[in-house]
Protein backbone atom coordinates (compact mmCIF):
# COMPACT_ATOMS: atom_id res chain seq x y z
CA UNK A 1 0.00 0.00 0.00
CA UNK A 2 1.48 3.43 -0.70
CA UNK A 3 1.93 5.69 2.12
CA UNK A 4 2.85 9.46 1.72
CA UNK A 5 4.83 11.41 4.25
CA UNK A 6 5.08 14.68 4.21
CA UNK A 7 8.50 16.78 5.63
CA UNK A 8 8.30 20.27 6.98
CA UNK A 9 10.75 23.06 8.32
CA UNK A 10 14.17 21.65 8.69
CA UNK A 11 13.42 18.18 7.66
CA UNK A 12 12.44 19.07 4.85
CA UNK A 13 15.64 20.95 4.58
CA UNK A 14 17.52 18.33 5.49
CA UNK A 15 16.05 15.75 3.07
CA UNK A 16 15.74 18.33 0.46
CA UNK A 17 12.16 17.13 -0.26
CA UNK A 18 8.60 17.98 0.35
CA UNK A 19 7.18 14.55 0.11
CA UNK A 20 7.64 11.44 -0.37
CA UNK A 21 5.53 7.57 -1.06
CA UNK A 22 6.95 4.54 0.09
CA UNK A 23 5.40 1.27 -0.05
CA UNK A 24 4.28 -0.79 2.95
CA UNK A 25 2.70 -3.69 3.02
CA UNK A 26 -0.97 -4.05 3.77
CA UNK A 27 -2.12 -3.50 7.70
CA UNK A 28 1.61 -1.90 8.67
CA UNK A 29 1.47 0.24 11.89
CA UNK A 30 3.11 3.21 12.23
CA UNK A 31 5.27 1.82 14.56
CA UNK A 32 6.45 -0.76 12.36
CA UNK A 33 6.76 1.60 9.15
CA UNK A 34 8.87 4.09 11.06
CA UNK A 35 11.59 1.14 11.47
CA UNK A 36 11.63 0.06 8.53
CA UNK A 37 12.27 3.54 7.08
CA UNK A 38 14.86 4.01 9.99
CA UNK A 39 16.91 0.67 8.68
CA UNK A 40 16.68 1.68 4.99
CA UNK A 41 17.81 5.25 5.63
CA UNK A 42 19.73 6.05 8.22
CA UNK A 43 18.78 9.87 8.28
CA UNK A 44 15.00 8.88 9.60
CA UNK A 45 16.77 7.46 12.73
CA UNK A 46 16.99 11.25 14.14
CA UNK A 47 13.92 12.06 13.60
CA UNK A 48 11.79 9.36 14.91
CA UNK A 49 14.42 9.77 17.89
CA UNK A 50 13.64 13.81 18.26
CA UNK A 51 11.07 14.09 21.27
CA UNK A 52 9.88 17.64 20.20
CA UNK A 53 8.53 15.98 16.24
CA UNK A 54 5.08 15.65 16.14
CA UNK A 55 3.53 12.79 13.99
CA UNK A 56 0.50 13.53 11.91
CA UNK A 57 -1.92 10.72 10.42
CA UNK A 58 -4.23 12.51 7.76
CA UNK A 59 -4.57 15.83 10.07
CA UNK A 60 -4.74 14.21 13.61
CA UNK A 61 -1.90 13.57 15.64
CA UNK A 62 -0.61 10.08 16.09
CA UNK A 63 -0.92 9.38 20.19
CA UNK A 64 -0.77 5.40 19.76
CA UNK A 65 2.09 4.39 17.55
CA UNK A 66 0.41 1.41 16.89
CA UNK A 67 -1.73 2.01 14.68
CA UNK A 68 -2.51 0.66 11.51
CA UNK A 69 -1.81 2.33 8.27
CA UNK A 70 -4.40 2.13 5.41
CA UNK A 71 -3.27 2.70 1.91
CA UNK A 72 -3.04 6.96 0.70
CA UNK A 73 -2.65 7.65 4.47
CA UNK A 74 -0.83 10.80 4.87
CA UNK A 75 2.27 10.68 7.58
CA UNK A 76 3.30 14.49 8.24
CA UNK A 77 6.59 15.30 10.55
CA UNK A 78 6.37 18.25 12.13
CA UNK A 79 8.98 20.09 13.90
CA UNK A 80 7.85 22.40 16.90
CA UNK A 81 5.90 25.51 14.95
CA UNK A 82 7.69 28.68 14.75
CA UNK A 83 4.61 30.81 12.97
CA UNK A 84 2.30 33.95 13.93
CA UNK B 1 -12.94 33.50 8.45
CA UNK B 2 -9.24 31.80 8.17
CA UNK B 3 -6.93 32.93 5.21
CA UNK B 4 -3.60 31.70 4.48
CA UNK B 5 -2.19 33.12 1.79
CA UNK B 6 0.36 34.98 -0.27
CA UNK B 7 -0.73 38.11 -0.69
CA UNK B 8 -0.55 41.57 1.72
CA UNK B 9 -3.72 42.57 3.27
CA UNK B 10 -5.41 46.27 4.30
CA UNK B 11 -6.44 46.33 7.84
CA UNK B 12 -9.49 48.71 7.02
CA UNK B 13 -10.53 45.86 4.79
CA UNK B 14 -10.38 43.39 7.32
CA UNK B 15 -12.29 45.29 10.17
CA UNK B 16 -14.62 46.65 7.17
CA UNK B 17 -15.25 42.46 6.44
CA UNK B 18 -16.90 41.84 10.46
CA UNK B 19 -17.77 44.95 10.97
CA UNK B 20 -21.48 45.27 12.05
CA UNK B 21 -23.26 47.58 14.25
CA UNK B 22 -24.07 44.85 16.73
CA UNK B 23 -20.72 45.29 18.35
CA UNK B 24 -18.98 47.81 20.60
CA UNK B 25 -15.41 46.53 20.29
CA UNK B 26 -12.96 45.43 17.85
CA UNK B 27 -8.93 43.75 18.91
CA UNK B 28 -6.66 43.85 16.29
CA UNK B 29 -3.02 41.51 17.07
CA UNK B 30 -0.62 42.36 13.96
CA UNK B 31 2.38 40.65 13.83
CA UNK B 32 5.21 41.87 11.74
CA UNK B 33 8.38 41.14 9.95
CA UNK B 34 10.44 42.61 12.64
CA UNK B 35 14.12 43.91 11.88
CA UNK B 36 16.09 41.20 13.93
CA UNK B 37 19.87 41.11 14.98
CA UNK B 38 20.87 37.99 15.85
CA UNK B 39 23.14 36.54 18.36
CA UNK B 40 26.28 36.66 15.53
CA UNK B 41 25.35 39.93 14.52
CA UNK B 42 23.80 38.71 10.99
CA UNK B 43 20.86 41.22 10.09
CA UNK B 44 18.22 39.13 8.33
CA UNK B 45 16.81 40.42 4.65
CA UNK B 46 13.44 39.02 5.81
CA UNK B 47 11.60 35.77 6.40
CA UNK B 48 10.29 32.94 4.55
CA UNK B 49 6.82 31.41 6.16
CA UNK B 50 6.40 27.64 5.58
CA UNK B 51 3.17 25.88 6.12
CA UNK B 52 1.09 22.88 5.94
CA UNK B 53 -2.33 24.20 4.55
CA UNK B 54 -5.00 21.94 5.67
CA UNK B 55 -3.43 21.13 9.48
CA UNK B 56 -3.29 24.84 9.84
CA UNK B 57 -6.90 25.50 8.88
CA UNK B 58 -8.29 22.82 10.59
CA UNK B 59 -6.13 23.95 13.75
CA UNK B 60 -7.54 27.96 13.10
CA UNK B 61 -11.01 26.89 12.86
CA UNK B 62 -10.61 25.19 16.16
CA UNK B 63 -9.19 27.52 17.83
CA UNK B 64 -11.34 30.41 16.26
CA UNK B 65 -14.12 28.24 17.41
CA UNK B 66 -13.27 27.88 20.87
CA UNK B 67 -12.60 32.02 21.38
CA UNK B 68 -15.80 32.42 19.99
CA UNK B 69 -17.83 30.15 22.29
CA UNK B 70 -15.50 31.33 25.22
CA UNK B 71 -15.77 34.97 25.04
CA UNK B 72 -19.19 35.00 23.20
CA UNK B 73 -17.69 36.76 20.26
CA UNK B 74 -19.46 38.22 17.01
CA UNK B 75 -16.52 36.38 14.81
CA UNK B 76 -12.94 35.87 14.70
CA UNK B 77 -11.03 36.46 11.66
CA UNK B 78 -7.77 35.51 11.37
CA UNK B 79 -4.94 36.06 8.23
CA UNK B 80 -1.79 34.16 8.27
CA UNK B 81 0.66 35.45 5.11
CA UNK B 82 2.88 32.11 3.81
CA UNK B 83 6.14 32.47 1.51
CA UNK B 84 8.61 35.11 1.26
CA UNK B 85 8.35 38.35 3.44
CA UNK B 86 10.30 41.47 3.42
CA UNK B 87 11.10 43.29 6.80
CA UNK B 88 8.54 45.49 8.15
CA UNK B 89 5.66 43.56 6.52
CA UNK B 90 2.74 42.01 8.02
CA UNK B 91 2.60 38.26 9.05
CA UNK B 92 -0.39 37.81 11.12
CA UNK B 93 -3.48 39.29 11.85
CA UNK B 94 -6.17 38.66 14.61
CA UNK B 95 -9.38 40.07 14.68
CA UNK B 96 -12.24 39.37 17.13
CA UNK B 97 -15.56 41.42 17.86
CA UNK B 98 -17.63 41.82 20.66
CA UNK B 99 -20.55 43.57 22.14
CA UNK B 100 -18.20 44.69 25.48
CA UNK B 101 -14.48 45.06 25.28
CA UNK B 102 -13.20 42.46 27.70
CA UNK B 103 -14.16 40.04 25.62
CA UNK B 104 -12.38 40.80 22.57
CA UNK B 105 -9.08 41.51 24.02
CA UNK B 106 -8.55 38.61 25.84
CA UNK B 107 -9.87 36.47 23.08
CA UNK B 108 -7.61 38.40 20.93
CA UNK B 109 -4.80 37.44 22.89
CA UNK B 110 -5.94 33.39 23.49
CA UNK B 111 -5.87 33.17 19.41
CA UNK B 112 -2.42 34.77 18.87
CA UNK B 113 -0.81 32.44 22.32
CA UNK B 114 -2.90 29.45 20.67
CA UNK B 115 -1.82 29.73 17.07
CA UNK B 116 2.17 30.74 18.26
CA UNK B 117 2.24 27.60 20.41
CA UNK B 118 0.69 25.03 17.93
CA UNK B 119 -0.30 26.00 14.18
CA UNK B 120 1.60 24.15 11.88
CA UNK B 121 3.07 27.22 10.42
CA UNK B 122 7.96 27.38 10.41
CA UNK B 123 9.44 30.50 10.27
CA UNK B 124 12.72 30.89 8.37
CA UNK B 125 15.45 34.03 8.53
CA UNK B 126 16.91 34.60 5.16
CA UNK B 127 19.87 36.17 5.01
CA UNK B 128 21.02 36.74 1.72
CA UNK B 129 20.82 33.46 -0.50
CA UNK B 130 20.05 31.19 2.55
CA UNK B 131 17.39 30.15 5.00
CA UNK B 132 17.97 28.72 8.57
CA UNK B 133 15.02 27.73 10.57
CA UNK B 134 13.52 29.71 13.16
CA UNK B 135 14.15 28.10 16.35
CA UNK B 136 10.62 26.95 18.60
CA UNK B 137 10.75 29.61 21.30
CA UNK B 138 9.61 27.54 25.20
CA UNK B 139 8.28 31.41 26.24
CA UNK B 140 5.54 30.77 23.53
CA UNK B 141 4.52 27.30 24.92
CA UNK B 142 4.52 28.75 28.50
CA UNK B 143 2.82 31.71 27.66
CA UNK B 144 0.10 29.69 26.15
CA UNK B 145 -0.06 26.71 28.67
CA UNK B 146 -1.15 30.43 31.17
CA UNK B 147 -4.77 29.86 29.26
CA UNK B 148 -5.37 26.21 30.58
CA UNK B 149 -7.05 27.55 33.56
CA UNK B 150 -9.65 29.70 31.07
CA UNK B 151 -9.89 27.63 28.14
CA UNK B 152 -10.03 24.08 27.44
CA UNK B 153 -6.34 23.63 25.65
CA UNK B 154 -6.25 20.78 24.02
CA UNK C 1 0.30 61.04 19.11
CA UNK C 2 -2.99 61.96 20.43
CA UNK C 3 -5.74 62.60 18.22
CA UNK C 4 -9.56 64.48 19.39
CA UNK C 5 -11.43 64.41 16.08
CA UNK C 6 -14.43 64.86 13.91
CA UNK C 7 -13.66 62.92 11.48
CA UNK C 8 -13.66 58.94 10.84
CA UNK C 9 -10.08 57.54 10.22
CA UNK C 10 -8.93 55.14 8.03
CA UNK C 11 -7.03 51.76 10.24
CA UNK C 12 -4.57 50.91 7.39
CA UNK C 13 -3.44 54.34 7.50
CA UNK C 14 -3.01 54.87 11.24
CA UNK C 15 -1.54 51.33 11.26
CA UNK C 16 0.83 52.89 8.65
CA UNK C 17 2.17 56.00 10.71
CA UNK C 18 3.36 53.73 13.30
CA UNK C 19 4.63 51.42 11.44
CA UNK C 20 8.71 50.43 11.59
CA UNK C 21 10.76 47.54 11.05
CA UNK C 22 11.82 47.78 14.73
CA UNK C 23 8.17 46.32 15.64
CA UNK C 24 7.34 42.56 15.73
CA UNK C 25 3.70 43.33 16.98
CA UNK C 26 1.16 45.58 16.58
CA UNK C 27 -2.30 45.55 19.28
CA UNK C 28 -4.85 47.91 18.10
CA UNK C 29 -8.39 48.19 20.47
CA UNK C 30 -11.29 49.91 18.34
CA UNK C 31 -14.66 51.04 19.83
CA UNK C 32 -17.30 51.75 17.87
CA UNK C 33 -21.13 52.97 18.03
CA UNK C 34 -23.02 49.73 18.82
CA UNK C 35 -27.01 49.25 17.89
CA UNK C 36 -27.93 48.98 21.42
CA UNK C 37 -31.13 47.79 23.35
CA UNK C 38 -31.71 50.13 26.09
CA UNK C 39 -33.78 49.01 29.12
CA UNK C 40 -37.00 51.01 28.30
CA UNK C 41 -36.93 48.97 24.17
CA UNK C 42 -35.91 52.13 22.97
CA UNK C 43 -33.27 51.97 20.11
CA UNK C 44 -30.69 54.66 19.53
CA UNK C 45 -30.12 56.46 17.17
CA UNK C 46 -26.49 57.09 17.54
CA UNK C 47 -24.17 59.29 19.96
CA UNK C 48 -23.04 62.47 20.44
CA UNK C 49 -19.31 62.73 22.14
CA UNK C 50 -18.80 65.57 24.24
CA UNK C 51 -15.28 66.79 25.60
CA UNK C 52 -13.07 69.21 27.37
CA UNK C 53 -10.59 69.01 24.42
CA UNK C 54 -7.39 70.32 26.63
CA UNK C 55 -7.94 68.49 29.59
CA UNK C 56 -8.74 65.38 27.37
CA UNK C 57 -5.72 65.61 25.32
CA UNK C 58 -3.35 66.58 28.37
CA UNK C 59 -5.02 63.24 30.11
CA UNK C 60 -4.22 60.85 27.26
CA UNK C 61 -0.48 62.55 26.90
CA UNK C 62 0.34 61.66 29.86
CA UNK C 63 -1.44 57.89 30.34
CA UNK C 64 0.56 57.60 26.58
CA UNK C 65 3.53 58.44 28.48
CA UNK C 66 3.45 55.75 31.15
CA UNK C 67 2.09 53.09 28.38
CA UNK C 68 5.35 53.61 26.87
CA UNK C 69 7.45 53.84 29.75
CA UNK C 70 5.75 50.76 31.61
CA UNK C 71 5.75 48.44 28.16
CA UNK C 72 8.79 49.60 26.43
CA UNK C 73 6.70 50.33 23.91
CA UNK C 74 8.08 52.21 20.48
CA UNK C 75 4.85 54.34 19.37
CA UNK C 76 0.85 54.16 21.07
CA UNK C 77 -1.20 56.40 19.26
CA UNK C 78 -4.56 57.25 20.43
CA UNK C 79 -7.77 58.53 18.10
CA UNK C 80 -10.98 59.46 19.63
CA UNK C 81 -13.79 61.25 17.79
CA UNK C 82 -16.18 63.62 19.30
CA UNK C 83 -19.59 64.82 17.64
CA UNK C 84 -22.70 62.89 16.42
CA UNK C 85 -21.92 60.03 15.16
CA UNK C 86 -24.10 56.87 13.44
CA UNK C 87 -24.48 53.27 14.62
CA UNK C 88 -21.64 51.37 14.07
CA UNK C 89 -19.03 54.28 13.35
CA UNK C 90 -15.51 54.40 14.86
CA UNK C 91 -15.27 56.05 18.28
CA UNK C 92 -12.12 55.29 19.33
CA UNK C 93 -8.56 53.94 18.43
CA UNK C 94 -5.65 52.76 20.68
CA UNK C 95 -2.51 51.16 18.64
CA UNK C 96 0.49 50.54 20.26
CA UNK C 97 3.56 48.74 19.34
CA UNK C 98 6.42 47.12 20.50
CA UNK C 99 9.14 43.89 19.71
CA UNK C 100 7.41 41.77 21.11
CA UNK C 101 3.55 40.67 21.60
CA UNK C 102 2.97 40.85 25.15
CA UNK C 103 3.91 44.15 25.85
CA UNK C 104 1.95 45.68 23.08
CA UNK C 105 -1.37 43.67 24.13
CA UNK C 106 -0.43 44.59 27.89
CA UNK C 107 -0.31 48.47 27.05
CA UNK C 108 -3.54 48.32 24.34
CA UNK C 109 -5.57 47.03 27.22
CA UNK C 110 -4.52 49.67 29.67
CA UNK C 111 -4.61 52.34 27.62
CA UNK C 112 -8.40 51.86 26.61
CA UNK C 113 -9.00 50.74 30.24
CA UNK C 114 -7.72 54.09 31.55
CA UNK C 115 -9.51 56.00 28.90
CA UNK C 116 -12.31 54.52 29.48
CA UNK C 117 -12.61 55.12 33.47
CA UNK C 118 -10.47 58.83 33.65
CA UNK C 119 -10.48 61.14 30.20
CA UNK C 120 -12.91 63.37 29.82
CA UNK C 121 -15.17 62.84 26.80
CA UNK C 122 -18.66 62.14 27.83
CA UNK C 123 -21.28 60.02 25.43
CA UNK C 124 -25.23 60.93 24.71
CA UNK C 125 -27.19 58.69 23.47
CA UNK C 126 -29.63 60.00 20.34
CA UNK C 127 -33.16 59.41 20.70
CA UNK C 128 -34.55 61.38 17.28
CA UNK C 129 -34.48 64.81 18.48
CA UNK C 130 -33.51 63.83 22.13
CA UNK C 131 -30.05 63.53 23.78
CA UNK C 132 -29.51 61.61 27.07
CA UNK C 133 -26.56 61.60 28.65
CA UNK C 134 -24.75 57.75 29.06
CA UNK C 135 -24.58 56.73 32.72
CA UNK C 136 -20.66 56.18 34.65
CA UNK C 137 -20.08 52.27 34.62
CA UNK C 138 -19.29 51.13 37.73
CA UNK C 139 -17.62 48.32 35.85
CA UNK C 140 -14.88 50.82 34.10
CA UNK C 141 -13.73 51.70 37.12
CA UNK C 142 -13.26 48.93 38.99
CA UNK C 143 -11.47 47.72 35.59
CA UNK C 144 -8.86 50.24 35.28
CA UNK C 145 -8.11 49.98 39.38
CA UNK C 146 -6.98 46.45 38.39
CA UNK C 147 -4.12 48.12 37.20
CA UNK C 148 -2.56 49.56 40.18
CA UNK C 149 -0.91 46.59 41.28
CA UNK C 150 1.29 47.25 37.75
CA UNK C 151 1.13 50.35 36.61
CA UNK C 152 0.96 54.14 39.01
CA UNK C 153 -2.36 54.85 38.68
CA UNK C 154 -2.37 58.22 39.65
CA UNK D 1 -11.54 88.85 38.97
CA UNK D 2 -12.91 86.95 36.40
CA UNK D 3 -13.20 83.24 36.56
CA UNK D 4 -14.64 81.54 33.69
CA UNK D 5 -16.62 78.26 34.92
CA UNK D 6 -16.98 75.47 32.24
CA UNK D 7 -19.84 72.74 32.23
CA UNK D 8 -19.75 69.68 30.43
CA UNK D 9 -22.23 66.70 30.42
CA UNK D 10 -26.07 66.57 32.08
CA UNK D 11 -24.61 69.76 33.81
CA UNK D 12 -24.04 71.58 30.09
CA UNK D 13 -27.46 70.29 29.88
CA UNK D 14 -29.16 71.88 32.65
CA UNK D 15 -27.43 75.12 32.45
CA UNK D 16 -28.17 75.28 28.74
CA UNK D 17 -24.80 76.71 28.34
CA UNK D 18 -21.10 75.38 27.96
CA UNK D 19 -19.34 78.29 30.29
CA UNK D 20 -20.58 81.34 32.17
CA UNK D 21 -18.12 84.23 33.25
CA UNK D 22 -18.02 85.08 36.94
CA UNK D 23 -16.76 87.98 38.95
CA UNK D 24 -15.41 87.49 42.24
CA UNK D 25 -13.47 89.59 44.94
CA UNK D 26 -9.48 88.95 44.63
CA UNK D 27 -8.13 86.20 46.68
CA UNK D 28 -11.76 84.39 46.92
CA UNK D 29 -11.02 80.79 47.54
CA UNK D 30 -12.95 77.94 45.50
CA UNK D 31 -14.87 77.11 48.37
CA UNK D 32 -15.66 80.54 49.13
CA UNK D 33 -16.79 81.07 45.32
CA UNK D 34 -18.49 77.56 45.15
CA UNK D 35 -20.52 79.14 48.19
CA UNK D 36 -21.14 81.99 46.70
CA UNK D 37 -22.20 80.86 43.47
CA UNK D 38 -24.76 78.49 45.51
CA UNK D 39 -26.63 81.43 47.35
CA UNK D 40 -26.63 83.50 43.79
CA UNK D 41 -28.35 80.56 42.14
CA UNK D 42 -29.40 77.42 43.81
CA UNK D 43 -29.17 75.35 41.11
CA UNK D 44 -25.60 75.06 42.20
CA UNK D 45 -25.91 73.30 45.37
CA UNK D 46 -26.56 69.98 43.43
CA UNK D 47 -23.63 70.50 41.57
CA UNK D 48 -21.49 71.10 44.63
CA UNK D 49 -22.72 68.35 46.64
CA UNK D 50 -22.35 65.49 44.33
CA UNK D 51 -19.71 64.10 45.62
CA UNK D 52 -19.44 61.96 41.84
CA UNK D 53 -18.29 66.09 40.40
CA UNK D 54 -14.60 66.75 39.84
CA UNK D 55 -13.68 70.44 40.23
CA UNK D 56 -10.35 71.10 37.59
CA UNK D 57 -8.91 74.38 38.28
CA UNK D 58 -6.44 74.80 34.94
CA UNK D 59 -6.47 71.14 34.06
CA UNK D 60 -5.22 70.13 37.34
CA UNK D 61 -7.89 68.51 40.16
CA UNK D 62 -8.67 70.54 42.90
CA UNK D 63 -7.30 68.26 45.86
CA UNK D 64 -7.74 71.20 48.12
CA UNK D 65 -10.70 73.68 48.52
CA UNK D 66 -9.47 76.38 50.09
CA UNK D 67 -7.11 77.14 47.07
CA UNK D 68 -7.16 80.92 46.46
CA UNK D 69 -8.26 81.70 42.64
CA UNK D 70 -6.83 84.05 40.47
CA UNK D 71 -8.04 86.75 37.88
CA UNK D 72 -8.61 84.67 34.59
CA UNK D 73 -8.59 81.01 36.38
CA UNK D 74 -11.22 78.33 34.80
CA UNK D 75 -12.81 75.93 36.61
CA UNK D 76 -14.33 72.93 35.02
CA UNK D 77 -17.34 71.18 36.80
CA UNK D 78 -16.77 67.54 35.50
CA UNK D 79 -19.52 64.68 35.83
CA UNK D 80 -17.68 61.28 35.46
CA UNK D 81 -16.51 60.12 32.66
CA UNK D 82 -18.07 57.88 29.96
CA UNK D 83 -15.94 58.02 26.90
CA UNK D 84 -14.54 55.67 24.78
Amino acid sequence: MKITIKYFSWIRVKLKKGSEEFDFEKNTSFKTASNILIKKHPYFKEIFDDSSIKFFLNLSEIEDHEIILKDGDVIALLPPVTGG
Amino acid sequence: MIKITNEDFNLEEEFLKISSKKNGAYSFFLGTVRDDILKNKKKIDGIFLECYQDLAHQQLTKIRNQAIQQWQLTECNIVHRIGSLGLGEKIVLVITSSKHRANSISACEYVIDNLKANVAFWKFNIFGENQEAVEFKKKDLDKFLQWSNIVKTN
